[in-house]
């Protein structure tokens, strides 16, 4: 593997520009974006989801919250094709969504991160990201090979040089070098988004845990969803960095993603969504406000415990 | 195509299809053990089992047994010959283990690596038989095929009533003899403390080892065992077929790989169920078509069944042998 | 042994190479091309020691470089399966051997199939699907077989995968042997007909004889072959299949298709080694079941282990090798599978990465090897 | 004249009246067949080193192609491309041979086999270089059903072949031949060790003869097996066991088995006998008369002065001469005329095998 | 154990630490995600190497055994993440955990303090391990480890995927543990509770010891409080 690119200094900076990363979405502010209706998910005797109902709006941040094993995860695996569920559906801008593959609810809108992190261990940052930005880049595996359908480039596009600059603008430039660029392009930038371009060449398995869980959110971002599902991403951060996550979660909202946080951390789940949905073995036990939440007696036998304890 | 060849003696075919699974089984059982623990499959596998028919000729030339003898000597032949070909296969085995897994162990190399050099070995072995033992010794060693004397005489022991149908000597053997070792590992594996390591390993080799589970001994075991189950495969063997040759291995180590993926792999009871269910299938197609068509038909029966059970039969792990 | 490999290890050509600048790469990749173009006529001592007809029993060299040129296009073929898309596929031979029957069973006069065509459409007896059209024909045919492999069975995880190919490989060869009024038997094919050329010396421009023409055939698709493959590699589907091999769970949250991608390698692959089944039934001229038994599948896996799987440049040094050295060394005779089998097993103990690795594995097993070693407390 | 050009780096030109030549013999040297290709090759050298010339200076070069034709090829391209060669024994085996005449008619390389017998060599695409000592399968096998129908006196013959280039079209011949005198044809495997289905069906068949068209690797474990089963019915093979080791490897059960094969016997006491006796320490054994006549028609070329391959074809198409092993002249296609061969039946008796009968084929 | 380092291929996880622990004391090892706990605790129970530095067990210097070795000698560690087998059944088990031993009598005495502390597990006997809940799979692998007769129990993480009610019935069993004589090193995410119960407690910070004291000491330090307590 030849080395990329070596990005400019300017690059690294952590100012990062918003345009270049936001995302169109189709829909207006608060209507449904993700709908469990009635899901029952069974393994074998184990009965991980118990008739679930809530929907997700777009624009929200929703928490979702429970004890270990209630089927938060379970939950996630089952919005985004891992598993399929034993009875119910899920509905995606109104589209039944339960039982299609992982990758095709992908190209939906719906991108997640994981509890455990799941990185590419031997890609770089970048090319983390990048397979994450592949997946709306349309070259076939026939059109890397051939390169047979050519754009006309913009100004900007064209290369520098004289010979390939006149070559360019008679046979234009293959879209899959297009991509490429535009995908390279959008992935430093949702590197500097999350605030870890200093180590876009590093290899993911050598990054620090701390950078392993925002590469694993940009490259989630990178496929552009409009549902976003975090995993527990506070997960061994210190008070510090979980201030800063929540801070990163809202401007993830801002780009114009809906996000799905799971979290037992009560500070930042009280803090940065709007609405928290409870599950106790399966079962919804609780929705509302984090106010509402965080009074309501159920939760607080089931989870929260006595307030001192809630770590 | 022939179906009333098949009906017809479909009970004779039935005992030469378990006769020839049973060696399948056997053998197989040493990839399963070796896979369960390592995830790897041991390519030299098939020339452990070689090395075992060439022990058992060994022992007999040793002792110079023939067809005929009383039949003292021919049970001590047998036996010696057994613990011979046990103990040879074995040793073949752990040599195979030490010289060309265990140093890529130690540098943590793919499992494609393994491969590899299982071929390597795998390729050595035979060419020790083929051609560097008769480079020194001449005659038998060499490619060609080679003659092992019966020992056993083949005679019809009994004849199934109502079906009619004659049983031999060898045949009770190979049958008996498979099952009795089979049904012995899977007790040892299950109830014995060094069993219970096997399993351990094969399930979190840390933790095992955080139980006090000396990981490279149990791999030991695992490679000893399953080269001891080839050596038995190889008396078998020679009772029924009496012959061996250098490259013997091949065609029965695929088969029996074959028998320990229909099974599951890595799971011991499943090398058993594998390898005679290839053996019938095997028995049964050479009876529809002729044998120029089994192996297709074998490969078929495994897709088959891999398409619906992706794990096999059985499926997979050896520490969830017991399911 | 390792002293050797230390040494060469210092050289750091990889590194060397990625630094130097880039019309000294263009100039010297150049050269190395229009020296293997050279090679058949190599005739220069002390160079020409690596010709492989010096001794009275030796092979014809131009002969033995066309097929290690074969044998490193089956090689890139299945390091796109292997290195690249991570699948274990022991049966490659079964498209190596499709491609050679389909340039047979269309191009040859004498074929079944070919005479079934003359007497259903009244043609002469000469007639035959010219070697032009049996390109495409081949190419299809091995693809198809590798879409219709690998559909229902890609599913299957790796080693479940590693067993059905190499029966796919077994099914292929038995069926060629036992259809004898499709394939011709065990008997085979004569008559496979060569690439169209002008007549030189009253004998077709491909002929048996002057097997270096054969040689810059193989090497001009070769180029390409690799050129094309070095394209996958460096894009979105190369990303994609790297995805899969670490975590394709992962991959396919991140909306990899994941199938998809691993079907499209599986038919890359089968249809590279389709070509190269063509190319070396054309040259034989003759195609029989027996040229390929599952030695040569193992044989394939080994040449792309050995070099460095991943790795185009250290899959080519495989095939070479693994090819050349035993038509080098034919004085040995008898002894060269002996050598041959333990030359695998002492490659692969000393360098597992394989002897010109892709970085990333090399840095893969370094970091492994580094745990290993450490994880074994009593080091 | 023979345009080759010029790849054969290493080596130095023949040609012109110098007469330093080699001779090629290609085979199975190494594996499982070799024991019925080294005898003939054998054969070929003791030839060469009773010859007696003082002018020319001319060695035999021996090439292993394990009988694989993938590694045939190679050879023949090597031995087509290098001037000096003027003059191939061989191949051993039908199938390599297949896969090289045409390069060896490329390279008018002149070829003389001692036992290649497949049919097609000389009766579907002959080419003009090959020639052959021994009569084809079409012969073969109605020699064969010949001795199962009048020596043995079978009407019930099971057939069974390995499925390979030379069992099963002589396994064909024979089940030709024997028309309604055949009850049941199998097949085998090469490879195969287990032949329980084959001999479950012998059984229901009740065969009173059993012939096997394949190698020695396969018959001796099918035979051992057939005898098992208390089948004691008459086994015939063909030439593809015609080999010391045939007796070797099937031990007591092959007693009595019958190979045929298209070569007379040695007389043990002939001075041939003798002398390959003492060469190579052991009785001549298959072929080893066809491969000393094969290189006996090349130095006999040589004495005529012979000295490019065009002149060596020339000669050997027009020999014709007396021969150890029958009376050789060639016809169009490079065959020798069926009546000149004699078929000999042989038996395995104590581990040899010793001449039975000589069987004549009826055209 | 003292001055020990331990590599990761090229990351260094542990700089040079020293960890004591005395007989009969409730040690804690706390500190973020990542600073090297569970790597403090591979290296004493043999399960990786050290890179430098020793590890002195009952004055015996065990750095170049294994694990199995040290584990014979009575040191004993519950992994992070249970590490249960989870084809085998609860008995299997636990008999895993007595694998080394050979005193038959001793080790029926053992299954039935097992069972007293966990009479959850006596119910569950024949269940296979993989389809215990989290909780129970915890008692599970203490319960294992305890079958071992540590002399020095290292427990990493107990609490972790823990309910709040589990969480305090682990600590309370860890408490009962050590009153019946053994010694224990627990490493404790939940640093209110590990250190509450404990005698001594040290702070890791990336692969370094940076605070040592008692627990009650470290429970008022404000350093602590903020960092590992997310009280300001
Ligand atoms: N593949 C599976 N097979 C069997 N049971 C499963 C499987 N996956 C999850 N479960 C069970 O489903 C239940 C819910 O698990 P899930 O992972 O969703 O919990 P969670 O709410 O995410 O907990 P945590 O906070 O620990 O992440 C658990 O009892 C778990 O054991
Ligand atoms: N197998 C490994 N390979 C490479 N680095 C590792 C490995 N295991 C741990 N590390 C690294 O070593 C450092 C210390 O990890 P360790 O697991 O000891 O932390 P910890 O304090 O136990 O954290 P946690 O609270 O998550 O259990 C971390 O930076 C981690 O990323
Ligand atoms: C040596 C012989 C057994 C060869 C055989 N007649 C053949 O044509 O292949
Ligand atoms: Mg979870
Ligand atoms: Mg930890």
């Amino acid at each position: 593997m030849p080395e990329h690119e070596i990005v400019g200094a300017e690059e690294l900076k952590d100012t990062s520009d918003h345009d270049k990363i936001a995302i169109e979405t189709s829909g207006a502010v608060g209507e449904v974006l993700l709908e469990v209706d009635h899901v029952t998910l069974r393994f074998g005797g184990v009965v991980a989801l118990n008739d679930v109902n809530f929907d997700i709006r777009r624009g929200e941040i929703l928490g979702l919250i429970g004890p270990n094993g209630a089927g938060k995860t379970t939950c996630f695996n089952a919005m985004t094709g891992v598993y399929t569920p034993t009875e119910g559906t899920i509905r995606f801008k109104d589209q039944e969504i339960a039982g299609t593959k992982p990758h095709r609810i992908n190209h939906l809108g719906i991108a997640r991160t994981f509890q455990n992190i799941r990185l590419f261990p031997e890609m770089s940052a970048l090319e983390n990201v990048m397979v994450g930005c592949d997946a709306r880049h349309k070259t076939s595996v026939l059109g890397v090979l051939f390169r047979a359908y050519r754009v006309r480039p913009s100004e900007g596009e064209l290369p520098k040089s004289g010979i390939r600059r006149s070559f360019a603008k008679v046979f234009g430039i293959s879209r899959h070098t297009l991509e490429e660029r535009a995908g390279r392009r959008r992935s430093m930038e949702l590197l500097r988004f999350v605030g870890i371009a200093d180590r876009a060449h590093e290899v993911a398995r050598n990054l620090p845990y701390g950078y392993q869980r925002r590469l694993e959110i940009a490259r989630a971002l990178a496929t552009e969803p409009e549902l976003i599902c975090l995993d527990e991403p506070a997960a061994g951060f210190n008070p510090a960095e979980k201030e800063d996550l929540m801070g990163l979660i809202r401007r993830i909202r801002d780009l114009g993603h809906t996000v799905l946080v799971i979290e037992h951390d009560m500070k930042l789940v009280l803090g940065v969504t709007d609405r928290i949905v409870v599950l106790e073995f399966g079962q919804k036990i609780a929705e509302g406000t984090p106010e509402e939440v965080a009074r309501n007696p159920k939760v607080i036998a089931a989870y929260l415990g006595e307030p001192d304890d809630a770590a | 195509m022939d179906f009333d060849a098949l009906i017809n003696g479909l009970d004779r075919h039935t005992l030469d299809g378990i006769t020839r699974g049973s060696i399948y089984a056997l053998v197989a059982l040493g990839y399963t053990m070796v896979y369960g623990v390592m995830k790897l499959i041991n390519f030299a596998h098939s020339e452990v089992f070689m090395v075992g028919t060439w022990t058992v000729l060994g022992t007999y030339t040793v002792l110079g047994a023939t067809a005929g003898m009383g039949v003292g000597m021919v049970i001590a032949a047998t036996l010696l010959a057994l613990l011979a070909a046990m103990l040879a296969s074995a040793g073949t085995a752990l040599a195979v283990e030490r010289i060309a897994y265990r140093p890529l162990r130690k540098k943590g190399a793919p499992p494609l690596i393994f491969l590899i050099t299982g071929i390597g070995c795998s390729l050595v072995l035979v060419e020790t038989f083929g051609q560097v033992l008769r480079a020194f010794f001449g005659p038998p060693f060499g490619r060609v095929t080679v003659n092992i004397p019966s020992v056993i005489e083949t005679k019809v022991v009994f004849t199934i009533p109502g079906i009619d149908l004659p049983v031999t000597n060898t045949r009770l053997l190979i049958i008996i003899g498979a099952i009795v070792m089979m049904i012995a590992l899977d007790t040892f594996v299950n109830k014995s403390r060094l069993g219970r390591g096997v399993r351990a390993v094969a399930q979190d080799p840390d933790t095992a080892s955080l139980m006090g589970v000396n990981q490279e001994r149990v791999i030991m075991l695992v490679f000893v065992l399953g080269g001891a189950m080839a050596g038995v495969a190889a008396l078998l063997f020679t009772i029924q077929y009496d012959i061996t040759k250098f490259d013997i291995g091949f065609i029965i180590g695929i088969k029996a790989f074959t028998a320990a993926v229909l099974g599951g792999i890595g799971n011991l009871r499943g090398a058993l169920v594998g390898g005679l269910l290839l053996g019938v299938v095997e028995v049964y197609a050479s009876q529809i078509w002729d044998s120029s068509w089994t192996d297709v038909t074998a490969f078929i029966v495994l897709v088959l069944v891999l398409m619906f059970r992706p794990t096999g039969l059985l499926g997979e792990s050896l520490g969830k042998a017991r399911a | 042994m390792s002293q050797i490999l230390d040494s060469y290890r210092g050289l750091q050509l990889g590194n060397r190479w990625d630094r130097a600048p880039k019309w000294f790469r263009t100039v010297a990749l150049l050269l190395v091309v229009a020296f293997a173009f050279y090679l058949p006529f190599l005739n220069i001592l002390p160079f020409a020691y690596i010709r492989t007809d010096l001794n009275p029993t030796g092979s014809d060299w131009a002969s033995v470089l066309f097929l290690i040129v074969v044998y490193m296009i089956a090689a890139v073929g299945l390091n796109v399966v292997i290195g690249f898309a991570g699948l274990l596929d022991l049966g490659y031979v079964g498209f190596y051997a499709l491609g050679a029957y389909s340039v047979a069973l269309f191009g040859s006069p004498s074929s079944p199939v070919v005479q079934a065509l003359q007497s259903r459409f009244d043609l002469s007896e000469e007639w035959a699907v010219p070697f032009v059209m049996c390109i495409p024909i081949a190419i299809a045919m091995s693809l198809t077989a590798g879409v219709i492999l690998g559909a229902p069975t890609l599913r299957l995880r790796g080693d479940y995968l590693a067993i059905v190919t190499l029966g796919f490989g077994e099914i292929i060869r038995i069926t060629a042997r036992n259809l004898d009024n499709v394939t011709g038997g065990a008997a085979g094919i004569t008559q496979v007909p060569v690439p169209p050329g002008p007549e030189i010396d009253g004998r077709s421009f491909f002929n048996t004889i002057d097997a270096e023409r054969w040689y810059w055939l193989a090497l001009v698709i070769l180029i390409l072959i690799v050129w094309l493959a070095s394209r996958l590699e460096h894009s979105r589907v190369g990303r994609a299949w790297l995805a899969i091999r670490e975590d394709e769970d992962a991959a396919a949250v991140m909306g990899v298709a994941g199938f998809k991608f691993k079907l499209w390698a599986f038919a890359i692959g089968a249809s590279v080694g389709g070509l190269a089944g063509l190319l070396f039934g054309s040259k034989q001229q003759y195609v029989e079941p027996n040229a390929f038994m599952l030695n040569l599948s193992f044989l394939f896996v080994a040449m792309v282990v050995i070099g460095g799987s991943g790795n185009i440049v250290g899959v080519l040094v495989g095939a070479f090798l693994l090819t050349y050295l035993p038509e080098r060394f034919r004085e040995l005779q008898e002894w060269r599978p002996f050598a041959f089998g333990l030359a695998l097993v002492l490659v692969m103990v000393l360098r597992p990465q394989g002897l010109v690795p892709s970085r990333r594995r090399a840095a893969e097993i370094e970091d492994r090897r580094h745990e290993a070693e450490e994880a074994a407390a009593d080091a | 004249a023979c345009g080759t050009t010029d790849t054969g780096g290493g080596s130095d030109g023949g040609g012109g009246d110098d007469c330093t030549f080699k001779i090629g013999a290609m085979g199975a040297l190494s594996g499982a067949n070799a024991s019925i290709v080294i005898p003939s090759v054998d054969g070929a050298e003791l030839a060469l080193d009773q010859w007696d010339n003082d002018e020319c200076d001319v060695t035999l070069e021996r090439f292993d192609t394990e009988g694989d034709p993938a590694k045939a090829t190679p050879v023949a391209t090597q031995i087509a491309g290098d001037e000096s060669f003027i003059g191939v024994i061989g191949g051993a085996f039908s199938g390599e041979t297949r896969a090289t005449k045409s390069i060896y008619q490329d390279g008018g390389v002149p070829m003389i086999s001692q036992s290649a017998t497949a049919t097609d060599l000389t009766q579907e695409d002959p080419v003009e270089v090959f020639h052959r000592l021994v009569p084809y399968d079409d012969y073969q096998g109605a020699a064969i059903a010949k001795y199962l129908t009048d020596e043995v006196g079978a009407s019930k013959v099971f057939v069974v072949d390995n499925s390979e280039a030379y069992g099963e079209p002589l396994a064909d011949r024979v089940e030709e031949t024997l028309g309604d005198a055949m009850v049941q044809r199998d097949k085998t495997q090469v490879g195969q060790t287990d032949f329980a289905p084959t001999i479950s069906k012998m059984e229901s068949a009740k065969p009173d003869a059993i012939f096997y068209g394949g190698y020695i690797a396969e018959a001796a474990p099918l035979l051992k097996q057939i005898r098992d089963a208390g089948i004691d019915v008459p086994f015939v093979g063909g030439d593809g066991l015609y080999g010391a080791d045939f007796g070797k490897a099937v031990g007591d059960a092959g007693e009595g088995a019958v190979v045929m094969c298209p070569c007379a016997p040695i007389e043990a006491d002939s001075t041939f006998a003798a002398d390959f006796e003492e060469a190579y320490g052991g009785a001549p054994g298959a072929y080893a008369a066809e491969g000393y006549d094969a290189m006996s028609v090349f130095l006999a070329a040589l004495d005529d002065g012979a000295r490019t391959r065009e002149d060596v074809l020339a000669f050997v198409n027009d020999y014709q001469g007396e021969g150890l092993s029958k009376d050789i002249a060639f016809d169009d296609n490079g065959d020798v005329p069926a009546e000149q061969v004699s078929y000999w039946a042989y038996k395995n008796e104590g581990g040899t095998l010793t001449p039975e009968v000589e069987v004549k084929p009826e055209s | 154990m003292k001055d020990a380092v331990l590599n990761y291929g090229k990351i260094q996880a542990l700089h040079g630490i020293t960890v004591e622990v005395n007989e009969g004391e409730v040690v804690s090892l706390i500190g973020a995600n990542g600073a090297g706990k569970t790597s403090t605790m591979r290296a004493l129970s043999g399960v990786r190497g050290l890179s430098a530095g020793s590890v002195v067990f009952n004055g015996e210097d065990v750095t170049k055994m294994r694990a199995d070795q040290r584990l014979r000698k009575g040191l004993v560690l519950c992994p992070e993440g249970r590490g249960i087998f989870p084809g085998m059944t609860v008995t299997e088990n636990l008999n895993m955990g007595a694998y080394t031993r050979k005193d038959k009598a001793a080790v029926d005495e053992d299954y039935d303090r097992v069972f007293g502390l966990f009479p959850r597990m006596e119910e569950r006997k024949k269940q296979v391990a993989g389809t215990l809940s989290g909780g129970e799979q915890q008692m599970l692998a203490i319960g294992r480890a305890l079958m071992s007769r540590p002399k020095l129990l290292m427990l990493d993480e107990p609490s972790m995927g823990l309910a709040p009610m589990l969480i305090q019935q682990i600590f309370d069993i860890i408490t009962e543990i050590s009153q019946q004589g053994t010694t224990i090193l627990v490493v404790e995410q939940n640093a209110k509770q590990a250190l509450s119960r404990s005698d001594r407690a040290y702070v890791l910070e990336t692969g370094n010891i940076v605070k040592t004291g008692t627990g009650a000491e470290l429970l008022d330090d404000p350093s602590v409080r903020e960092a590992y307590l997310g009280v300001a």
